[in-house]
């Protein structure tokens, strides 16, 4: 069971937050269920990179080879993800101000400007 | 026992996520996002990853919270004025 | 795994539930304070991480998290003063108990460390914690400027 | 499409996408397992060049190219803001009237700006050797500077916040990483390598050749665009309103 | 002296730093200044890429940081130079050129105490397209991926002012985002069944370990989605024609003649380094995939293509069914296809950017891109007219045009059956833009009734000039013919198609040399095609009563309904009809 449940929940995560994303009547909602769904690349990230019984690779305060470590590739590339969601999420946060000051709504089902 | 503070981190993660998803009021769901921020950085202390779990408070506990909620303020001074006017 | 390991799991399985649960159900001034609990809760979690995973290092987590937490607390009380003045927070009990549980953690830390620079560390992210978390319920309790950023 | 069928097509999708991966989730190496090839080298050498950090071996040595890209979508980001949030011919700023702040909240925020400013320095400047670095310090600074919203108010922030200084900060930073990998293109070898300083003392602020370097351009890049980003964001929320109809072009 | 390998990666900080340096000088820089930096830091960089293109034979590869591998690894990050790396880095860099010498002076204002934020985001984009372009490496991939996303978005929603600029921009951004974290889902999936990054290293390693299952299988569905997201491929190309439609001119010209182009390229090349091996998805599935999304995608662009009266998006949809040819060139999976498609995306990012230029310049004299609200007002603009028109017959393929002899070159390699979809495909785009010509430039037939219809016109779009266009300013009139003169080059200039096919089958893994050349079928076909379009589009001037059919594309229309929720719905079936359309090699594997 341990050795699939944060997969599961990393794809639990995503799901979930795709459904949020689907259903939402509120832009600002909708940018928040997407940050939902990056959560479950972080998640998915760093249990990739676990190692049982090992712990971070950083020798601050460790003797380099005294004790297993857990990958640091996939902790950077977490990292990088990390920013990039940030970023991701103010720009879009900027467009929703936008679109509530232009259309006066930030409900999906009101906005009906593009279609056909 | 290990495992079990795993399985525990993991289970609020996810249980916080559903959550956030669920909270249909965006200055609810900016709540859920900060619990979520901090869930997340629990975690990822616990997959011996801080170098994650910094950036991730920095930006899940304040930075983005403060941005939606600025959002909604935005958007609700919006209304409040077109309100009024009408 | 090890007796602080283990306190902190304890911790996080009954802390954590009562704040996702306060977070995610109820009226929004039951909300904020299940936010603040969550950080009062989660940094002291922290720090017994660190000294269950015997790696000083970790401290750092926490005392960004100490930081933070409360400022994210004060934003949600500053933009959100308007609908807390009508309806003031509830539940400020736990936050108290989280407190004194924060207290407890570092004094606890704090004597395994013995005395030196991780000992400072320590006790300053003790005082981040505990002062930002009163400073933070009190702000949620008493509320934010209600007029704030109005208009002249 | 109606919400049903909108539901519908979801719950169809949804099922098939979670079937595939649950069933991709089942075939995963255990998690915990014992094999990480990359991750073994680059802890490797991130030793054999004296950073005592791997992960800030990874972002600004090994793989500082993907760095580079990172915190250009975050400069780009930043710019797009501040380009998406200009204040348009319709608009016009309105001073927000001072605000009365409890007395402990005050006092909290001016005590904890100073240390708050200290520990997010400390982060970046750690960054080769404990959890932490340039994007995690930034943030915490810029953060920190905002204190100075919630404990006074927003003409308290505006005061110290010069945003076009910010934002040639954010630029410079950027040009900066940029600059550091370009002279390892001037010196002959190859874009961003890591051979043109001393790899100094394992374990101290200096080790790393251009690990620090580049970890401080970083901060400084993440501390100046996430400062910008707030201040659009709160120049909306709290400044800029929209003219009332009938009073175009009057804004300034 | 370097080895040019090292130059690799100016191709990306050159861009970056320019754009840097313009948001450094801030409020300093005028106007005047700041256009011809960003001019000039784009034509340095596309003379690079040039110059390295020519170079790339045997393909250059770089290691980021001189990470070198030792015993056959490396901790490094893989830049490829290879043809079809650089042409797309050489396409990205003279596209974003033609561009900004376009919109010289072209924005009404640009954000106060911000005029180098234009160029400089221009740049960005430019930069991060050439990353994409020469990354070896699959994370690598995704970072560059997001960054030009995340340009595309601002610039997309950069006039803020206009209701829909600002609703299409994010419908881009929310869809493209969910695809990029698939992207990066399935990168993800790879490196937990590998632990590699590099391609052609996770590539080896699936290999290694034995027949595919159901991880390879998720990941390749994963990974695709990402890249057919940005592919706007059917089902996920909702966002494409909100998206195109509303952005300002010259970013409709690069997002339609290079963005989408590179979805297609990074199907083609991760499917090559990845997933080609005994270990990855069998041939005969992706081959069954991508010619079931490219035919739905083509059918559906063109005939959604054909209801418009939004010129713009008439433009976008065309993109939509052009790029579906594309995605069934690359699925027929020889060299002599992936040759002609490549020389297909070149001539057609010359046509579809002049095309768009073109519109640029109606809208900012008319204040308006509908086509029966125009009818006839264009005549004044002779110059444009022409333009227009060979734009049009260009992208019905008519020799020599470098379209004409792309698609020749695919409909040969894909067989009969689908040689009659291109030619259809083909005629009904440019039959509409045909039509749009003849209406708008030579007021044609009838002027059209008014239908209260599911659709959005193209009335009440604002000028993107400082004030309505008296005159067309040369730049604006010189860059179209120049674009329609390079997509007439790839098809006449001698060598050139030639040195197009051999560097594109010397990157792919066959090696099997075919000699690109017009052939008397090709010929005629693409005659065939230019001629049935001329004959829809007068078949269609002629009448008064609204476009035949128009009752059964209703239903196809109200799909594209401009809700985010549904596109994201979409999204998922599509991500499933993807695993389901991979799932027989997989089981018998």
């Amino acid at each position: 069971m341990m050795s699939v449940l944060p997969y599961l929940v990393a794809v639990w995560i995503f799901l979930a937050g795709c459904y949020g994303l689907a259903t939402s009547r509120n832009l600002i909602h909708a940018v928040g269920c997407l940050a939902v769904c990056q959560a479950a690349t972080y998640v998915l990230l760093i249990a990739v990179g676990y190692r049982d019984g090992a712990t971070a690779p950083v020798h601050s305060d460790i003797e380099p080879g005294s004790r297993p470590l857990v990958d640091p590739v996939v902790q950077a590339l977490a990292l990088t993800d990390v920013v990039v969601g940030a970023t991701v999420t103010a720009l879009l946060l900027a467009l929703i101000l936008q679109i509530s000051k232009r259309h006066g709504t930030v409900d999906p089902d009101e906005l009906s400007e593009l279609r056909g | 026992m290990n495992d079990m503070l795993i399985a525990v981190t993991l289970l609020l993660v996810a249980a916080t996520a559903t959550a956030a998803v669920a909270a249909r009021d965006p200055v609810r769901q900016a709540l859920v996002l900060a619990v979520l921020g901090v869930a997340l950085a629990l975690l990822f202390t616990v997959l011996q990853a801080p170098d994650v779990a910094l950036s991730q408070l920095a930006v899940g506990s304040a930075l983005t919270p403060l941005l939606l909620l600025l959002s909604v303020r935005k958007v609700r001074r919006r209304g409040r004025r077109k309100g009024r006017t009408e | 795994m090890n007796g602080w390991t283990v306190t902190a799991t304890v911790a996080l399985a009954g802390g954590g539930a009562a704040a996702v649960w306060g977070v995610a159900t109820g009226p929004l001034r039951r909300r904020v304070v299940a936010q603040n609990l969550s950080t009062t809760l989660a940094c002291p979690a922290l720090l017994l991480l660190a000294q269950g995973y015997r790696r000083p290092s970790y401290v750092d987590v926490a005392l960004v998290l100490a930081l933070l937490g409360p400022i994210g607390t004060l934003v949600f009380a500053r933009l959100l003063a308007e609908d807390l003045h009508e309806d003031p927070p509830i539940g400020l009990t736990l936050t108290w108990v989280a407190v004194a549980f924060s207290a407890a953690v570092v004094a606890a830390v704090c004597a395994a460390t013995g005395p030196g620079r991780a000992m400072v560390k320590l006790l300053v992210t003790g005082a981040l914690m505990i002062s930002g978390s009163l400073v933070a319920s009190r702000a949620l309790a008493r509320g934010m400027p209600k007029g704030g950023d109005r208009h002249e | 499409m109606s919400r049903r069928v909108r539901l519908w097509l979801l719950a169809l999708g949804g099922a098939g996408l979670a079937a595939l991966l649950f069933a991709a989730c089942l075939e995963l190496p255990g998690f915990g397992g014992d094999r990480h090839p990359y991750g073994e080298r680059a802890v490797r050498e991130s030793l054999a060049r004296r950073t005592a950090n791997a992960v800030s071996s990874v972002n600004f040595d090994q793989r500082a190219f993907d760095t580079m890209g990172e915190m250009t979508i975050l400069f780009a980001a930043v710019l797009g803001t501040v380009v998406l949030l200009r204040q348009t011919r319709d608009e016009h700023r309105a001073q927000p009237a001072p605000a009365h702040v409890a007395p402990p909240v005050r006092r909290y925020a001016l005590i904890t700006l100073p240390v708050a400013l200290l520990v997010g320095l400390y982060v970046v400047a750690h960054g080769q050797l404990s959890p932490g670095g340039g994007f995690q310090g930034g943030v915490v600074a810029a953060t920190a500077l905002h204190l100075l919203y919630l404990g006074a108010d927003y003409r308290a922030l505006e005061r110290v916040r010069p945003v076009g200084l910010y934002e040639v900060g954010d630029a410079l930073g950027t040009s900066a990483y940029l600059v550091l990998g370009i002279a390892g293109v001037l010196a002959g070898t190859a874009f961003l390598a890591n051979t043109l300083l001393p790899y100094g003392t394992f374990n101290t602020l200096s080790s790393g050749g251009t690990v620090p370097l580049l970890n401080a351009a970083v901060g400084m890049e993440v501390a100046c665009a996430a400062v910008v980003l707030l201040a659009r964001f709160l120049d909306q929320a709290v400044e800029i309103e929209e003219n009332a109809v009938g009073t175009e072009e009057s804004g300034e | 002296m370097n080895h040019p390998s090292h130059l690799l990666p100016l191709l990306v900080a050159g861009p970056l730093l320019g754009a840097a340096l313009l948001v450094a000088c801030g409020s300093r820089l005028p106007r005047a200044a700041a256009e011809p930096v960003g001019c000039a830091v784009s034509a340095a960089t596309a003379a690079l890429a040039i110059h390295l293109a020519l170079q790339s034979s045997p393909p250059l590869v770089e290691w980021v940081g001189d990470w070198v591998p030792r015993d056959g690894v490396s901790v490094g990050i893989v830049l490829v130079g290879d043809g079809p790396a650089l042409g797309m880095a050489a396409l990205a860099s003279l596209l974003t050129l033609a561009a900004l010498a376009y919109s010289w002076r072209y924005f009404d204002e640009p954000p106060r105490r911000h005029t180098g934020s234009y160029p400089a985001l221009m740049l960005l984009f430019q930069g991060g397209m050439c990353g994409f372009a020469i990354a070896g490496d699959l994370f690598n991939a995704f970072v560059f991926f997001e960054l030009m996303s995340v340009v595309a978005y601002a610039l997309t929603g950069h006039r803020v002012e206009e209701a829909r600029a600002v609703q299409g921009a994010l419908t881009f951004g929310v869809v493209n985002s969910l695809g990029a974290y698939a992207l990066l889902m399935g990168i993800v999936l790879l490196y937990a069944r590998t632990g590699e990054l590099a391609m052609t290293q996770i590539g080896r390693r699936l290999d290694a370990y034995g027949p595919p299952d159901a991880l390879v299988l998720a990941a390749f569905v994963l990974v695709l989605t990402g890249f057919l997201v940005k592919a706007a491929a059917v089902p996920f190309h909702f966002w494409l024609p909100d998206a195109h439609a509303v952005a300002p001119t010259p970013v409709c010209m690069l997002l339609s003649g290079v963005m989408v182009e590179l979805g297609v390229y990074g199907v083609w090349r991760v499917y090559g380094d990845v997933f080609a091996g005994p270990g990855g998805i069998p041939a005969a599935d992706l081959h069954r995939a991508l010619l079931v999304l490219g035919v739905l995608t083509s059918v559906v662009g063109a005939v959604m293509c054909w209801y418009q009266r939004h010129i713009k998006r008439l433009l976008a949809y065309s993109t939509v069914a052009h790029t579906g040819l594309f995605l069934i060139g690359v699925g027929v999976l020889t060299p002599a296809a992936d040759g002609g498609v490549a020389l297909y995306i070149l001539g057609h990012a010359g046509v579809k950017a002049a095309l768009f230029a073109c519109t640029g310049i109606v809208l900012d004299r008319y204040g308006s891109v509908d086509e029966h609200a125009l009818h006839g007002r264009g005549r004044e603009l002779r110059g444009v007219a022409v333009l227009f028109l060979v734009g049009a017959l260009g992208l019905a393929g008519l020799p020599p045009f470098g379209t004409a002899l792309g698609k020749a070159l695919t409909e040969e390699a894909a067989g009969p059956a689908l040689t009659v979809l291109f030619v259809l495909v083909s005629t009904v785009t440019a039959g509409a833009v045909l039509r749009v010509a003849a209406r708008v430039f030579f007021g044609l037939g009838p002027r059209p009734e008014e239908h209260a219809a599911y659709e959005t016109t193209g009335a009440g779009e604002r000028p993107e000039t400082r004030r309505r266009l008296k005159r067309v300013p040369d730049t604006m009139s010189a860059v179209p013919a120049l674009l329609l003169a390079a997509s007439l080059a790839v098809g006449v200039a001698p060598g050139f198609a030639a040195a197009v096919e051999h560097s594109v089958s010397e990157a792919g893994s066959a090696g099997a040399f075919t000699s690109a050349h017009w052939t008397l079928a090709g010929v005629l076909l693409g005659l065939t095609s230019t001629l049935l379009a001329v004959a829809l589009a007068a078949l269609a001037v002629t009448r008064r009563e609204g476009l035949p059919g128009g009752a059964w594309a209703g239903p196809l229309r109200r799909l594209q309904s401009g809700h985010i929720g549904d596109y994201v719905a979409w999204l998922l079936a599509g991500a499933a009809l993807l695993g389901a359309l991979t799932l027989p090699g997989v089981i018998n594997g």
